[in-house]
This record gives C-alpha cells, sequence and structure tokens, in this order.
C-alpha cells in the first residue's frame, strides 16, 4: 500500500485540510473512510513532516489522537443486546461532518476567489470630484433665525433662573454655601468642582468657594467623588442635604464662625 | 418593404461582422469611459491593433448613440481625441444631486445654544457659557471647533485664565452673513416676532378680498 | 397587426411621458456615472425628488441597456446600490488605459476560508471560526479587520462574552455582490461537488450550443 504522499509532502494548513486531501486524492467514499488506512497515512505524513523539520501545530496531534480512538472504538466489539436498546453512532459521523463542513466553506472560499477575479477585471471612474469641488462643505442645518431664536431662548430661561448673584468683591464663606445651595438644588448628578472653580472671577471667591464646600462636606450635604485616581474631582448631593439647609441653625452656625 | 428585405438578408450576410462590431464597440465605449484624458482615434487603434477607418467609423457612431435624449453622458470630441462626460444640460440636475447626498450638518439644541451665547457675547470663557446656559458640560465645545464654526480667541485676564472663544469666518458664511454686524439684536428679533403675528392676521386678509377684487 | 396597431397609437397618447422618462432616464444615467459609493434606489428617488417605483422601474431599464452586447459599461448591482463600470469580459482591452490601478486586493486561503466562514455564519466567534476551520490562529481575524472586509458585530452572550464578526459593505463591493443573499447557500456547494464529476464529461456542449441558441 503506497501513501499518495510519498513523493512530496505538501504543505497543510491543518488536519482537516489533511485528512480531505488523502480522502478526495485517493477517490475514497468520505461517507464510509476505512478508518484504519487512512489513519496509518496520516500518521506517515507527520512522520515525514518530522524528519524534514517542518513543524505541525498542536492540532495536528490532536486528530491524530482523535483518529486512533476512532480506530479503537471501531474495533472494539459491541454487545449485540445493548445496540437493540441504545444504538451507537457510526464513531466516524462526528469526523465526517466536521470534514463535509469544512469542505463547504472551502468551496465557499473558492467561489469568493472567483468572485475576486472578475472584480479586479472591472474598473469604475467616478467623476463626482468635478462636482463636489464646487461646494466643498455641506450646509449647516441651521438658519440664521434657528440661532437668534435659540439665543433668545436661553436668554428668557437665564432671566427666570433664580441666581444667586455672587459679588466678587466681598463674597463670604456663607454666600458661597448658599451659591451651592442654587447650583445643587437644580443639579441631582455629579458636578465637576473644576467647572465650578473655574466660574470664580476672583481669587477670594475661590477661596470661599473651597471653604463652604468643605463646610458641606462635613455637614455631609455634599459628597466627593473621583471615578479614577488622578481624575476629574466631581460633587454629588448626599442625602444630608436637604436636612442641612432645613433649619435655619446649622448655616446661622456657620455664617457666626465666619463672622 | 425594402427595408424589410435588406433587414432580413442583413443577419445572415454580416452577422460575424456585426457581432465583431458590437465587440469592438463595446471596447471603444470601456476605453473612452475609463480614460481621463481625450483619446485619438489613433490612439486606440494602435493600442487595440485595429484598422483607423474602422476605429473612427466606430467611434463616430458611438458619439451618435449617446447623442440621443435618452443619454445623460456624451462622448465629445476635444482636442483632437474623445472623452466621456456627463451632458452641459443635465449639470445642474446633477450638481443638485450631489448637494443632497452630503447631508447638512446638524447641530444638537446644546451646541446651538452654545454657538449662539458665543456669537452674542464674544469673546466668552467656558464658565461664562455654562453659567449663561445654566447647564453644566463643556463637551458642546469640542464639536464646534470641530466644524469650525468657533475658534480660541486667547486668554482672558481673570484667575484661572480661562480660553475665550469667538465665531469664525466658516460661522459667517454658514449663516449668510456678511460680518458679525449683521447678526440681528435681541430687540430686532423680538420686534420681528411682533411683525410676524401683524403679517399672520394680515394674511388672512387678501384670501377674503379676492373674490371681491375679481368681482 | 395588433402590435403595429398599439405601437402606433402610443406615440400620441404617451409622448409627454416618454420624453419625460427619457429625461429622467438621462439624468439617471448620467448619476450613476458620477457617483464612487454604490447608490441605493432610495437614495436617488430622495435626492432627486421622484418616486422610488418609477425611479427603480427606469433603474432597471438601464441596467438592461448596458447590458447589451454593444456596450462595454454595465451597471451594476452592489452593496444594495447602483455603480457604473466596465465589463469584465474587456478587461485585456481596457487594462492597456487603466492609469490608476487598484492594488488587487491579495488574500490567502486560509483568509478568504475565515472570509467565508463569517460570511455564512455571521456573526460568529473567533472559536467558532476555528472550530469549523479546525486550525487555530486568529491573525487573519486582523487582516480582514484591517481591510475592512469584517468588522465587530458586538459579544455574544455566553461564559467569557467573545467578540462576534461580521462582513461590512466593503465586503459586498469588493466581491462584487449585492447583497449577502447573492452568495450560494452552503448546501448548493455540497450538491455542487457532488456534481462536478457528472459536469466535467458534459462541460463540452453548452459551450458548443450557444452560437445555436443565438440564432
Amino acid at each position: 500500500m503506497s501513501s499518495p504522499l510519498n513523493f512530496h509532502l505538501e504543505q497543510y494548513d491543518g488536519p482537516l485540510d489533511l485528512l480531505l486531501d488523502l480522502i478526495r486524492k485517493q477517490e475514497i467514499n468520505i461517507y464510509d473512510i476505512p478508518i484504519a488506512r487512512i489513519t496509518q497515512q496520516y500518521l506517515e505524513y507527520m512522520q515525514k513532516a518530522a524528519e524534514m523539520d517542518i513543524e505541525l501545530s498542536a492540532e495536528f496531534v490532536y486528530m491524530a489522537a482523535t483518529l486512533i480512538h476512532i480506530k479503537s472504538r471501531m474495533l472494539l466489539p459491541r454487545d449485540p443486546e445493548l445496540d437493540k436498546l441504545l444504538p451507537e453512532e457510526d464513531p466516524r459521523q462526528e469526523l465526517v461532518d466536521r470534514l463535509l463542513e469544512h469542505e463547504r466553506f472551502k468551496s465557499a472560499a473558492e467561489m469568493l476567489q472567483q468572485k475576486r477575479v472578475v472584480e479586479e477585471a472591472v474598473w469604475s471612474n467616478p467623476q463626482i470630484a468635478q462636482f463636489r469641488a464646487e461646494d466643498d462643505d455641506p450646509g449647516l442645518a441651521v438658519t440664521l433665525f434657528d440661532l437668534v431664536k435659540t439665543f433668545q431662548t436661553v436668554m428668557e430661561r437665564a432671566k427666570h433662573r433664580p441666581v444667586y448673584e455672587v459679588d466678587t468683591e466681598d463674597v463670604s464663606v456663607p454666600d458661597m454655601i448658599r451659591y451651592l445651595r442654587n447650583v445643587f438644588d437644580q443639579e441631582s448628578g455629579p458636578v465637576s468642582a473644576r467647572d465650578l472653580f473655574e466660574r470664580q472671577r476672583s481669587r477670594r471667591a475661590m477661596i470661599c468657594l473651597f471653604l463652604a464646600l468643605l463646610e458641606l462636606v462635613k455637614l455631609q450635604a455634599l459628597g466627593l467623588t473621583q471615578p479614577d485616581s488622578f481624575g476629574e474631582i466631581g460633587l454629588k448631593r448626599l442625602k444630608g442635604f436637604e436636612a442641612a439647609f432645613a433649619g435655619g441653625e446649622t448655616l446661622a452656625a456657620i455664617e457666626q464662625g465666619y463672622n | 418593404m425594402q427595408e424589410m428585405d435588406a433587414a432580413q438578408l442583413a443577419p445572415q450576410l454580416s452577422e460575424d461582422r456585426s457581432s465583431e462590431d458590437a465587440q469592438l464597440q463595446a471596447i471603444l465605449e470601456a476605453i473612452v469611459y475609463i480614460t481621463d484624458e481625450p483619446l485619438t482615434a489613433q490612439q486606440i487603434a494602435a493600442a487595440i491593433g485595429q484598422p483607423i477607418d474602422k476605429i473612427k467609423r466606430l467611434l463616430d457612431q458611438l458619439v451618435a448613440e449617446f447623442a440621443k435624449l435618452e443619454h445623460g453622458l456624451s462622448i465629445r470630441e476635444i482636442a483632437g481625441g474623445y472623452k466621456m462626460a456627463t451632458k452641459a444640460e443635465h449639470h445642474e440636475a446633477v450638481r443638485a444631486f450631489v448637494k443632497k447626498l452630503t447631508p447638512p450638518l446638524k447641530l444638537s439644541l446644546p451646541a446651538l445654544e452654545t454657538l449662539a451665547v458665543i456669537a452674542y457675547k464674544q469673546p466668552v470663557t467656558t464658565p461664562e457659557i455654562m453659567d449663561i446656559r445654566g447647564v453644566q458640560g463643556a463637551g458642546v465645545i469640542k464639536t464646534l471647533l470641530d466644524r469650525k464654526l468657533i475658534a480660541e480667541a486667547g486668554r482672558k485676564d481673570v484667575v484661572g485664565r480661562p480660553l475665550t472663544y469667538k465665531t469664525t469666518k466658516e460661522f459667517l458664511v454658514q449663516f449668510g452673513l456678511k460680518d458679525l454686524k449683521e447678526l440681528p439684536t435681541l430687540k430686532e428679533f423680538e420686534e420681528l416676532g411682533r411683525l410676524e403675528l401683524v403679517e399672520e392676521s394680515a394674511q388672512a386678509e387678501p384670501a377674503v378680498e379676492h373674490p371681491a377684487a375679481d368681482a
């Protein structure tokens, strides 16, 4: 019995490729694989590859073990009584299914390759650039009217918003506490601490804001968050927020302390 | 009747020739399409190894074919060569089509609000914008910068030296403004709103008067 | 005779309509000529403000017209849209004139196989692909991603939540496919394999029959 692979050692992309080649070259019925013969040829190939220093991947070894396992299962006699109760599947079935599935995708790959050959013989010469050069940028889906109207809405909103005006010259810590109360009355989510500080127009305002924050954190009206280490510090309203401003006493006490 | 006879005879006599002609004409069409520079009949004839007379005749046929009303392309003789192009009478339609293909930029409401604030209050810092809008979040500034509608305008001389922003020339172009002075003031806008109401009620009148005018 | 009567009546009844159709068809030809990305009938209909049914009908007419032997160009349906290109059968003649040759997309057999698995099984995970191919090695996945032939398609809701892959529009364009439905079914490949032996011996016949069918 001569192996079909005696004369040249082809490279295979994987064990399924090798098996399919063995089966197809010898015109073997894939639904009735002579497993002993194929296993022997498979192992011969692996040996030759080793002799020629061709490195085979782990899948080749795994497939060899699978083949030997199937071979041994086919050699084992089955209890005919058990077969009646629980007919055993052909031990080769799973392998055959995998081989057929693999072969279908090999054909699909070939079909794709043929389609590429056609595409490479087809050329296109679109002239859209000539028409595009004239108006480069897409227009805005907004008109000047929209712009003005939007600005008006913003200004209207600003007018009706209860804003606590902080006089930058003689701003105090209690001023800033009231300011923060205003901010967090509207914002339930975290607010960037940096944004708050950047809004301040004077050094004094920033210091007062900082002290006000400390007071509110101490009262557990506000909490500090920092999602990433060295990341942005955020401020968040806590459960104690309402309580801290409920009575006037706590605020009054703080006011006393700073005056 | 004579024509019919000729038509009946022709296929048998010249089937090979006409099929060969059709084949060659197809090749000419493909070649004229693919080349950007006008090709002379001579160049084509030499490249595909065919007599120049034949190529010239077939090119003329091709020119005549595309000259028909139902074709939007034409093969024109330019600088002694042949070149394919869209017909001039469809340029408007094609241009309008290309323009519609690139969808106009949509601005989100926060972006539009921010742009409006910058337009009217420039140069303005991010904290100031947020103050006016009463909203946190400066993410839209980047969008507007990317779309070149606004640009940085130096730092403001206050604590922290925050960056200021201004609108760009692109902004003027997009909104059809000659300069920033052309931006309507809010007062003008409010008056416009009042006029609109008047106009709307005025508009109904002619519709009522119309029959009377006719009579 | 009946046909002639109909033909004689037709021009007067529908002259306006057919001239309008010719005009529209010319515009479609020009549009399909200039565009680089395949355009859907819907896009075209929306952009030129015409009913989609009409546009579809005229596009089909245009496709049929250019499919004729005497045309070297064709209007192909690719990736759900229409695009003009030279016919593949004239590639030899055209190649001599093509200046900017598109770099051929050379894919290794393993890459093509992987692409085939993704095309048929999408969305599919790397382990599933390796299972079918019987080989480890996700290296080709990166190649396919780099060439934009495949894209990530979310995570599969199984242990480890592996990424899944799908083919892209670029895949359809590169392989000249109208849509994924145009791919032959896997079952067809199986039958094809079985038929191959039978067909090989029979292959000579259709080639002989072809001219007879034309006459």
